[in-house]
Protein backbone atom coordinates (compact mmCIF):
# COMPACT_ATOMS: atom_id res chain seq x y z
CA UNK A 1 0.00 0.00 0.00
CA UNK A 2 1.13 3.57 -0.74
CA UNK A 3 -0.41 6.28 1.85
CA UNK A 4 -0.90 9.60 -0.26
CA UNK A 5 -1.50 12.53 1.93
CA UNK A 6 -2.54 15.97 1.22
CA UNK A 7 -2.15 19.31 2.77
CA UNK A 8 -3.50 22.82 3.54
CA UNK A 9 -6.15 24.35 0.78
CA UNK A 10 -5.48 20.91 -1.23
CA UNK A 11 -6.65 19.03 1.75
CA UNK A 12 -9.35 21.42 1.94
CA UNK A 13 -10.90 21.30 -1.65
CA UNK A 14 -10.25 17.45 -2.01
CA UNK A 15 -12.38 17.32 1.73
CA UNK A 16 -9.99 14.43 2.85
CA UNK A 17 -6.69 14.19 4.51
CA UNK A 18 -5.20 11.09 3.50
CA UNK A 19 -6.11 7.62 1.34
CA UNK A 20 -4.46 4.60 0.58
CA UNK A 21 -3.46 2.89 -2.58
CA UNK A 22 -2.50 -0.30 -4.29
CA UNK A 23 0.68 -0.18 -4.84
CA UNK A 24 0.57 -2.61 -8.13
CA UNK A 25 1.27 -0.81 -10.97
CA UNK A 26 2.60 2.00 -9.66
CA UNK A 27 6.34 3.06 -9.53
CA UNK A 28 6.62 6.96 -9.70
CA UNK A 29 5.07 9.90 -8.62
CA UNK A 30 3.20 10.20 -11.92
CA UNK A 31 1.66 6.93 -11.58
CA UNK A 32 -0.02 8.02 -8.29
CA UNK A 33 -1.46 11.11 -10.11
CA UNK A 34 -2.56 9.21 -12.68
CA UNK A 35 -4.37 6.30 -10.38
CA UNK A 36 -5.80 9.15 -8.31
CA UNK A 37 -7.13 10.75 -11.61
CA UNK A 38 -8.84 7.53 -13.19
CA UNK A 39 -10.27 6.74 -9.30
CA UNK A 40 -11.53 10.29 -8.18
CA UNK A 41 -12.28 11.92 -11.30
CA UNK A 42 -13.94 14.92 -9.35
CA UNK A 43 -10.64 15.49 -7.59
CA UNK A 44 -8.82 16.15 -11.77
CA UNK A 45 -9.04 20.31 -11.52
CA UNK A 46 -7.41 19.91 -7.86
CA UNK A 47 -4.39 17.54 -9.10
CA UNK A 48 -4.02 18.98 -12.29
CA UNK A 49 -1.91 21.79 -10.97
CA UNK A 50 1.36 22.77 -12.42
CA UNK A 51 2.24 24.29 -8.53
CA UNK A 52 1.82 21.18 -6.52
CA UNK A 53 4.50 20.13 -4.58
CA UNK A 54 5.08 16.04 -3.59
CA UNK A 55 7.23 15.10 -1.15
CA UNK A 56 7.93 11.14 -0.64
CA UNK A 57 8.77 10.13 3.02
CA UNK A 58 8.88 13.49 4.33
CA UNK A 59 11.68 14.49 1.47
CA UNK A 60 10.70 16.74 -1.39
CA UNK A 61 10.33 14.86 -4.64
CA UNK A 62 9.69 15.38 -8.62
CA UNK A 63 7.54 13.64 -11.08
CA UNK A 64 9.71 11.00 -11.98
CA UNK A 65 10.43 10.00 -8.27
CA UNK A 66 10.57 6.19 -7.45
CA UNK A 67 7.40 5.15 -5.22
CA UNK A 68 7.65 1.54 -2.98
CA UNK A 69 4.81 0.20 -0.98
CA UNK A 70 5.20 1.27 2.60
CA UNK A 71 5.73 5.04 1.24
CA UNK A 72 4.13 7.74 2.18
CA UNK A 73 3.80 10.36 -0.79
CA UNK A 74 2.23 13.83 0.61
CA UNK A 75 0.61 16.14 -2.19
CA UNK A 76 0.75 20.04 -1.41
CA UNK A 77 0.59 23.53 -2.80
CA UNK A 78 3.15 26.03 -2.47
CA UNK A 79 4.89 26.10 1.10
CA UNK A 80 3.85 30.01 2.62
CA UNK A 81 5.13 29.78 6.08
CA UNK A 82 8.19 32.13 7.39
CA UNK B 1 18.61 24.33 18.20
CA UNK B 2 15.41 23.88 15.67
CA UNK B 3 12.24 24.08 17.26
CA UNK B 4 8.81 23.88 15.65
CA UNK B 5 5.83 24.88 18.30
CA UNK B 6 2.77 26.60 18.71
CA UNK B 7 4.35 28.70 22.21
CA UNK B 8 5.80 31.79 21.32
CA UNK B 9 9.23 32.12 21.98
CA UNK B 10 11.72 34.78 23.57
CA UNK B 11 13.83 36.83 21.21
CA UNK B 12 16.03 38.09 24.17
CA UNK B 13 16.82 34.34 25.66
CA UNK B 14 17.80 32.87 22.01
CA UNK B 15 19.88 35.90 21.38
CA UNK B 16 21.94 35.80 24.96
CA UNK B 17 22.21 31.65 24.09
CA UNK B 18 23.86 32.81 20.45
CA UNK B 19 26.00 36.15 22.41
CA UNK B 20 27.45 33.78 25.02
CA UNK B 21 29.93 32.26 22.94
CA UNK B 22 33.71 34.17 22.97
CA UNK B 23 34.34 33.69 19.83
CA UNK B 24 31.00 34.80 18.32
CA UNK B 25 31.84 38.37 16.86
CA UNK B 26 28.44 39.04 15.02
CA UNK B 27 24.95 38.14 15.56
CA UNK B 28 22.47 38.49 12.98
CA UNK B 29 18.42 37.95 13.92
CA UNK B 30 15.23 37.55 11.73
CA UNK B 31 11.72 37.73 13.63
CA UNK B 32 9.08 37.13 11.02
CA UNK B 33 5.84 39.29 12.63
CA UNK B 34 2.07 38.78 11.74
CA UNK B 35 1.60 41.83 9.49
CA UNK B 36 -1.80 43.69 9.94
CA UNK B 37 -2.18 44.50 6.86
CA UNK B 38 -2.45 41.93 3.81
CA UNK B 39 -3.00 42.75 -0.04
CA UNK B 40 -5.94 45.49 2.25
CA UNK B 41 -7.53 42.95 4.32
CA UNK B 42 -7.43 43.38 7.36
CA UNK B 43 -5.74 40.14 8.86
CA UNK B 44 -7.34 39.20 12.08
CA UNK B 45 -5.48 35.71 13.19
CA UNK B 46 -3.51 33.96 10.91
CA UNK B 47 -3.44 30.43 10.56
CA UNK B 48 -0.32 28.08 10.57
CA UNK B 49 -0.73 24.68 9.07
CA UNK B 50 2.30 22.01 8.41
CA UNK B 51 3.65 18.63 7.87
CA UNK B 52 4.73 17.48 11.23
CA UNK B 53 6.48 13.95 9.72
CA UNK B 54 8.50 16.13 7.48
CA UNK B 55 8.99 19.79 9.11
CA UNK B 56 11.91 19.68 11.42
CA UNK B 57 13.94 17.30 9.09
CA UNK B 58 12.94 20.07 6.08
CA UNK B 59 14.44 23.05 8.40
CA UNK B 60 17.44 20.89 9.27
CA UNK B 61 18.65 20.30 5.79
CA UNK B 62 18.28 24.06 4.83
CA UNK B 63 20.28 24.89 8.49
CA UNK B 64 22.95 22.22 7.31
CA UNK B 65 23.45 23.69 3.93
CA UNK B 66 23.70 27.16 5.27
CA UNK B 67 26.66 25.86 7.78
CA UNK B 68 28.31 23.88 5.31
CA UNK B 69 28.22 27.37 2.95
CA UNK B 70 29.52 29.69 5.48
CA UNK B 71 31.53 29.73 8.86
CA UNK B 72 28.92 29.42 11.61
CA UNK B 73 29.28 29.82 15.20
CA UNK B 74 25.42 28.42 15.98
CA UNK B 75 21.96 28.62 14.06
CA UNK B 76 19.03 29.11 15.82
CA UNK B 77 15.74 28.35 14.42
CA UNK B 78 11.79 28.47 15.33
CA UNK B 79 9.05 28.27 13.91
CA UNK B 80 5.47 27.96 15.54
CA UNK B 81 2.54 26.65 14.41
CA UNK B 82 -1.41 27.30 14.91
CA UNK B 83 -3.27 30.03 15.74
CA UNK B 84 -1.61 33.78 15.89
CA UNK B 85 -2.71 37.16 15.84
CA UNK B 86 -1.60 40.26 14.83
CA UNK B 87 1.98 41.43 15.77
CA UNK B 88 2.88 38.20 17.19
CA UNK B 89 6.01 36.27 16.57
CA UNK B 90 6.15 33.46 13.66
CA UNK B 91 9.39 32.80 12.64
CA UNK B 92 12.67 33.44 14.77
CA UNK B 93 16.34 32.92 13.08
CA UNK B 94 19.46 33.41 14.95
CA UNK B 95 23.10 33.39 13.20
CA UNK B 96 26.29 33.60 15.35
CA UNK B 97 29.81 33.65 13.51
CA UNK B 98 33.28 35.54 13.88
CA UNK B 99 32.54 37.83 10.81
CA UNK B 100 29.52 39.91 9.88
CA UNK B 101 29.10 38.61 6.66
CA UNK B 102 28.85 35.24 7.22
CA UNK B 103 26.52 35.87 9.78
CA UNK B 104 24.13 38.23 7.15
CA UNK B 105 24.26 35.84 4.17
CA UNK B 106 23.13 32.27 6.34
CA UNK B 107 20.57 33.64 8.21
CA UNK B 108 18.68 35.33 4.58
CA UNK B 109 19.80 32.06 3.27
CA UNK B 110 17.96 30.32 6.05
CA UNK B 111 14.68 32.28 5.39
CA UNK B 112 14.57 32.49 1.62
CA UNK B 113 14.53 28.48 1.70
CA UNK B 114 12.20 28.04 4.58
CA UNK B 115 10.06 30.74 2.52
CA UNK B 116 9.81 27.83 -0.77
CA UNK B 117 10.78 24.19 1.11
CA UNK B 118 9.88 23.94 4.80
CA UNK B 119 6.08 22.49 4.70
CA UNK B 120 4.04 25.32 6.41
CA UNK B 121 1.14 26.80 5.41
CA UNK B 122 -0.59 30.12 6.11
CA UNK B 123 -4.07 30.77 6.17
CA UNK B 124 -5.39 34.46 6.88
CA UNK B 125 -8.55 35.10 8.73
CA UNK B 126 -9.81 38.84 7.54
CA UNK B 127 -12.68 40.61 8.18
CA UNK B 128 -14.42 38.94 4.66
CA UNK B 129 -13.43 35.45 5.38
CA UNK B 130 -10.62 33.06 5.55
CA UNK B 131 -8.07 32.86 2.90
CA UNK B 132 -5.26 30.49 2.14
CA UNK B 133 -2.16 32.51 0.94
CA UNK B 134 -0.59 32.12 -2.49
CA UNK B 135 3.42 31.76 -2.41
CA UNK B 136 4.96 34.94 -3.57
CA UNK B 137 6.72 34.63 -6.89
CA UNK B 138 9.25 37.05 -4.97
CA UNK B 139 9.93 34.44 -2.67
CA UNK B 140 10.93 31.95 -5.05
CA UNK B 141 13.60 34.09 -6.67
CA UNK B 142 15.14 35.19 -3.60
CA UNK B 143 15.52 31.30 -3.01
CA UNK B 144 17.06 31.35 -6.35
CA UNK B 145 19.19 33.88 -5.99
CA UNK B 146 21.50 31.28 -3.70
CA UNK B 147 22.02 28.65 -6.66
CA UNK C 1 16.79 56.71 16.51
CA UNK C 2 20.49 56.95 16.69
CA UNK C 3 22.94 56.64 20.17
CA UNK C 4 26.63 57.29 20.41
CA UNK C 5 27.17 55.87 24.25
CA UNK C 6 29.54 54.29 26.88
CA UNK C 7 27.02 52.63 28.13
CA UNK C 8 25.69 48.93 27.66
CA UNK C 9 22.67 48.54 25.29
CA UNK C 10 19.63 46.29 26.05
CA UNK C 11 19.09 44.41 22.76
CA UNK C 12 15.69 42.78 24.14
CA UNK C 13 14.22 46.90 24.66
CA UNK C 14 15.59 47.74 21.07
CA UNK C 15 13.89 44.67 19.20
CA UNK C 16 10.63 45.10 21.31
CA UNK C 17 10.47 48.71 20.28
CA UNK C 18 10.75 48.01 16.47
CA UNK C 19 8.73 45.52 16.45
CA UNK C 20 5.82 46.82 18.41
CA UNK C 21 4.55 48.81 15.02
CA UNK C 22 1.70 46.55 13.81
CA UNK C 23 2.80 46.86 9.74
CA UNK C 24 6.51 45.79 10.31
CA UNK C 25 6.15 42.10 8.99
CA UNK C 26 10.10 41.35 9.36
CA UNK C 27 12.45 42.43 11.68
CA UNK C 28 16.32 41.88 11.21
CA UNK C 29 19.42 42.80 13.57
CA UNK C 30 22.62 42.67 14.15
CA UNK C 31 25.20 43.02 16.86
CA UNK C 32 28.75 43.43 17.22
CA UNK C 33 30.68 41.93 20.44
CA UNK C 34 34.13 41.79 21.42
CA UNK C 35 35.94 38.95 20.11
CA UNK C 36 38.34 36.87 22.47
CA UNK C 37 40.89 36.46 19.36
CA UNK C 38 41.73 38.40 16.98
CA UNK C 39 45.13 37.55 14.53
CA UNK C 40 45.68 34.95 17.54
CA UNK C 41 46.20 37.62 20.01
CA UNK C 42 44.63 37.14 23.37
CA UNK C 43 42.35 40.30 23.68
CA UNK C 44 41.68 41.54 27.01
CA UNK C 45 40.21 44.49 26.36
CA UNK C 46 38.95 47.08 23.76
CA UNK C 47 39.32 50.62 23.65
CA UNK C 48 36.86 52.83 21.41
CA UNK C 49 37.81 56.49 20.44
CA UNK C 50 35.83 58.60 18.12
CA UNK C 51 35.20 62.17 17.38
CA UNK C 52 32.42 63.51 19.26
CA UNK C 53 31.16 66.20 16.83
CA UNK C 54 31.42 64.31 13.91
CA UNK C 55 30.48 60.47 14.85
CA UNK C 56 26.08 60.89 15.16
CA UNK C 57 26.55 63.27 11.89
CA UNK C 58 27.90 60.42 10.02
CA UNK C 59 25.47 57.60 11.76
CA UNK C 60 22.76 59.94 10.25
CA UNK C 61 23.71 59.86 7.04
CA UNK C 62 24.37 56.69 6.64
CA UNK C 63 21.15 55.63 8.12
CA UNK C 64 19.53 58.17 5.74
CA UNK C 65 20.54 56.98 2.58
CA UNK C 66 19.52 53.50 3.79
CA UNK C 67 16.05 54.49 4.46
CA UNK C 68 15.96 56.18 1.03
CA UNK C 69 16.84 52.97 -0.90
CA UNK C 70 14.59 50.34 0.66
CA UNK C 71 11.04 50.36 2.06
CA UNK C 72 12.01 50.54 6.07
CA UNK C 73 9.30 51.15 8.61
CA UNK C 74 11.91 52.21 11.32
CA UNK C 75 16.26 51.63 11.96
CA UNK C 76 18.02 51.84 15.34
CA UNK C 77 21.57 52.29 15.73
CA UNK C 78 23.50 52.33 19.10
CA UNK C 79 27.21 52.44 19.24
CA UNK C 80 29.09 51.99 21.55
CA UNK C 81 32.76 54.22 22.71
CA UNK C 82 35.37 53.69 25.97
CA UNK C 83 36.70 50.62 27.05
CA UNK C 84 34.81 47.35 26.74
CA UNK C 85 35.67 43.87 27.82
CA UNK C 86 35.53 40.34 26.16
CA UNK C 87 31.98 39.02 24.88
CA UNK C 88 30.35 42.53 25.92
CA UNK C 89 28.35 44.72 23.06
CA UNK C 90 29.68 46.85 20.88
CA UNK C 91 27.44 47.95 18.26
CA UNK C 92 23.19 47.46 17.35
CA UNK C 93 21.80 47.79 14.45
CA UNK C 94 17.55 46.71 13.98
CA UNK C 95 15.83 47.55 11.04
CA UNK C 96 12.31 47.00 10.85
CA UNK C 97 10.30 46.41 7.25
CA UNK C 98 6.86 45.00 5.55
CA UNK C 99 9.77 42.61 3.59
CA UNK C 100 12.37 40.69 4.79
CA UNK C 101 13.91 41.52 1.44
CA UNK C 102 14.26 45.37 2.34
CA UNK C 103 15.26 44.87 6.11
CA UNK C 104 18.09 42.62 5.45
CA UNK C 105 19.67 44.79 2.75
CA UNK C 106 19.31 47.37 4.65
CA UNK C 107 21.05 46.37 7.72
CA UNK C 108 23.76 45.13 6.01
CA UNK C 109 24.60 48.10 4.24
CA UNK C 110 24.12 50.04 6.76
CA UNK C 111 26.75 47.79 8.89
CA UNK C 112 29.32 48.26 5.69
CA UNK C 113 29.34 52.24 5.63
CA UNK C 114 29.50 52.35 9.24
CA UNK C 115 32.63 49.90 8.70
CA UNK C 116 34.31 52.37 6.21
CA UNK C 117 32.79 55.44 7.24
CA UNK C 118 32.02 56.20 10.34
CA UNK C 119 34.83 58.02 12.55
CA UNK C 120 35.45 54.65 15.63
CA UNK C 121 38.75 53.60 16.04
CA UNK C 122 39.69 50.30 17.64
CA UNK C 123 42.36 49.77 20.18
CA UNK C 124 43.21 46.46 21.35
CA UNK C 125 44.54 45.19 24.50
CA UNK C 126 46.22 41.95 24.67
CA UNK C 127 48.74 40.11 26.54
CA UNK C 128 51.68 41.52 24.09
CA UNK C 129 50.52 45.14 24.78
CA UNK C 130 47.97 48.19 22.67
CA UNK C 131 47.62 48.03 19.50
CA UNK C 132 45.46 50.25 16.91
CA UNK C 133 43.61 48.03 14.56
CA UNK C 134 43.98 48.64 11.12
CA UNK C 135 41.32 48.74 8.89
CA UNK C 136 40.08 45.74 7.07
CA UNK C 137 40.11 45.76 3.16
CA UNK C 138 36.68 42.92 3.70
CA UNK C 139 35.43 45.64 4.77
CA UNK C 140 35.97 48.59 2.16
CA UNK C 141 35.37 45.76 -0.42
CA UNK C 142 31.48 44.91 1.39
CA UNK C 143 30.89 48.53 1.22
CA UNK C 144 32.04 49.03 -2.45
CA UNK C 145 29.31 46.25 -3.02
CA UNK C 146 26.50 48.56 -2.82
CA UNK C 147 27.41 51.42 -5.28
CA UNK D 1 42.73 80.57 11.61
CA UNK D 2 42.67 76.65 10.90
CA UNK D 3 42.00 74.15 13.26
CA UNK D 4 43.65 70.86 12.54
CA UNK D 5 42.28 67.78 14.86
CA UNK D 6 44.24 64.39 14.74
CA UNK D 7 42.72 61.09 15.77
CA UNK D 8 43.41 57.72 16.93
CA UNK D 9 47.35 56.14 16.32
CA UNK D 10 48.10 59.41 14.22
CA UNK D 11 47.14 61.51 17.14
CA UNK D 12 49.30 59.09 18.99
CA UNK D 13 52.46 59.20 17.08
CA UNK D 14 51.95 63.36 16.38
CA UNK D 15 51.71 63.35 20.02
CA UNK D 16 49.22 66.19 19.41
CA UNK D 17 45.30 66.46 19.45
CA UNK D 18 45.09 69.56 17.56
CA UNK D 19 47.06 72.72 16.36
CA UNK D 20 45.97 76.10 14.16
CA UNK D 21 47.33 77.32 11.34
CA UNK D 22 47.10 80.78 9.87
CA UNK D 23 44.32 80.36 7.14
CA UNK D 24 46.75 82.93 4.81
CA UNK D 25 47.76 80.85 1.21
CA UNK D 26 45.62 77.78 1.84
CA UNK D 27 42.55 76.97 0.11
CA UNK D 28 43.10 73.36 -0.16
CA UNK D 29 42.98 70.01 2.25
CA UNK D 30 46.38 69.78 0.27
CA UNK D 31 47.63 73.07 1.23
CA UNK D 32 47.12 72.26 4.67
CA UNK D 33 49.20 69.30 4.58
CA UNK D 34 51.92 71.18 2.60
CA UNK D 35 51.73 73.85 5.64
CA UNK D 36 51.55 70.79 7.99
CA UNK D 37 54.95 69.57 6.21
CA UNK D 38 56.79 72.79 6.47
CA UNK D 39 56.60 73.57 9.61
CA UNK D 40 56.49 69.96 11.22
CA UNK D 41 59.19 68.21 9.15
CA UNK D 42 59.56 65.43 11.87
CA UNK D 43 55.63 64.87 11.09
CA UNK D 44 56.37 64.03 7.86
CA UNK D 45 56.37 59.57 8.00
CA UNK D 46 52.72 59.89 9.50
CA UNK D 47 51.63 62.92 7.49
CA UNK D 48 52.75 61.08 3.80
CA UNK D 49 50.56 58.23 4.28
CA UNK D 50 48.13 57.56 1.37
CA UNK D 51 45.46 55.89 3.69
CA UNK D 52 44.78 58.85 5.88
CA UNK D 53 41.27 60.46 5.27
CA UNK D 54 40.19 63.92 6.02
CA UNK D 55 36.94 65.05 7.27
CA UNK D 56 36.38 69.35 6.92
CA UNK D 57 33.54 70.43 9.60
CA UNK D 58 32.36 66.94 10.38
CA UNK D 59 31.87 65.67 6.89
CA UNK D 60 34.60 63.63 4.67
CA UNK D 61 36.36 65.32 2.74
CA UNK D 62 39.39 65.08 -0.43
CA UNK D 63 42.34 66.90 -0.79
CA UNK D 64 41.23 69.26 -3.40
CA UNK D 65 38.18 70.31 -0.92
CA UNK D 66 38.22 73.73 0.10
CA UNK D 67 39.01 74.93 3.37
CA UNK D 68 38.19 78.00 5.14
CA UNK D 69 39.18 80.08 7.63
CA UNK D 70 36.99 78.85 10.81
CA UNK D 71 37.05 75.10 9.26
CA UNK D 72 38.01 72.71 11.48
CA UNK D 73 40.01 70.26 9.48
CA UNK D 74 40.11 66.54 10.65
CA UNK D 75 42.90 63.79 9.60
CA UNK D 76 42.94 60.25 10.53
CA UNK D 77 44.21 56.74 9.63
CA UNK D 78 41.11 54.55 8.15
CA UNK D 79 38.19 53.38 10.74
CA UNK D 80 37.45 50.45 12.43
CA UNK D 81 34.31 51.01 14.49
CA UNK D 82 31.31 48.44 14.35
Amino acid sequence: MIKVVFFAKLRESLGTQAIELESTGISTVTDVLDTLHQRYPQWQSELVSTQLLVAINHEMAKLDSEVSSGDELALFPPVTGG
Amino acid sequence: MIKVQTEDFDVNHEYHRLAAKSEAGAIVTFVGLVRDLNLAQTVTALHLEHYPEMTEKSLRRIVQQAKQRWQLIDVSLIHRVGTLTVNQQIVFVGVSSRHRGDAFAACEFIMDHLKTEAPFWKKEHTDSGETWLDANEKDLQAAKRWR
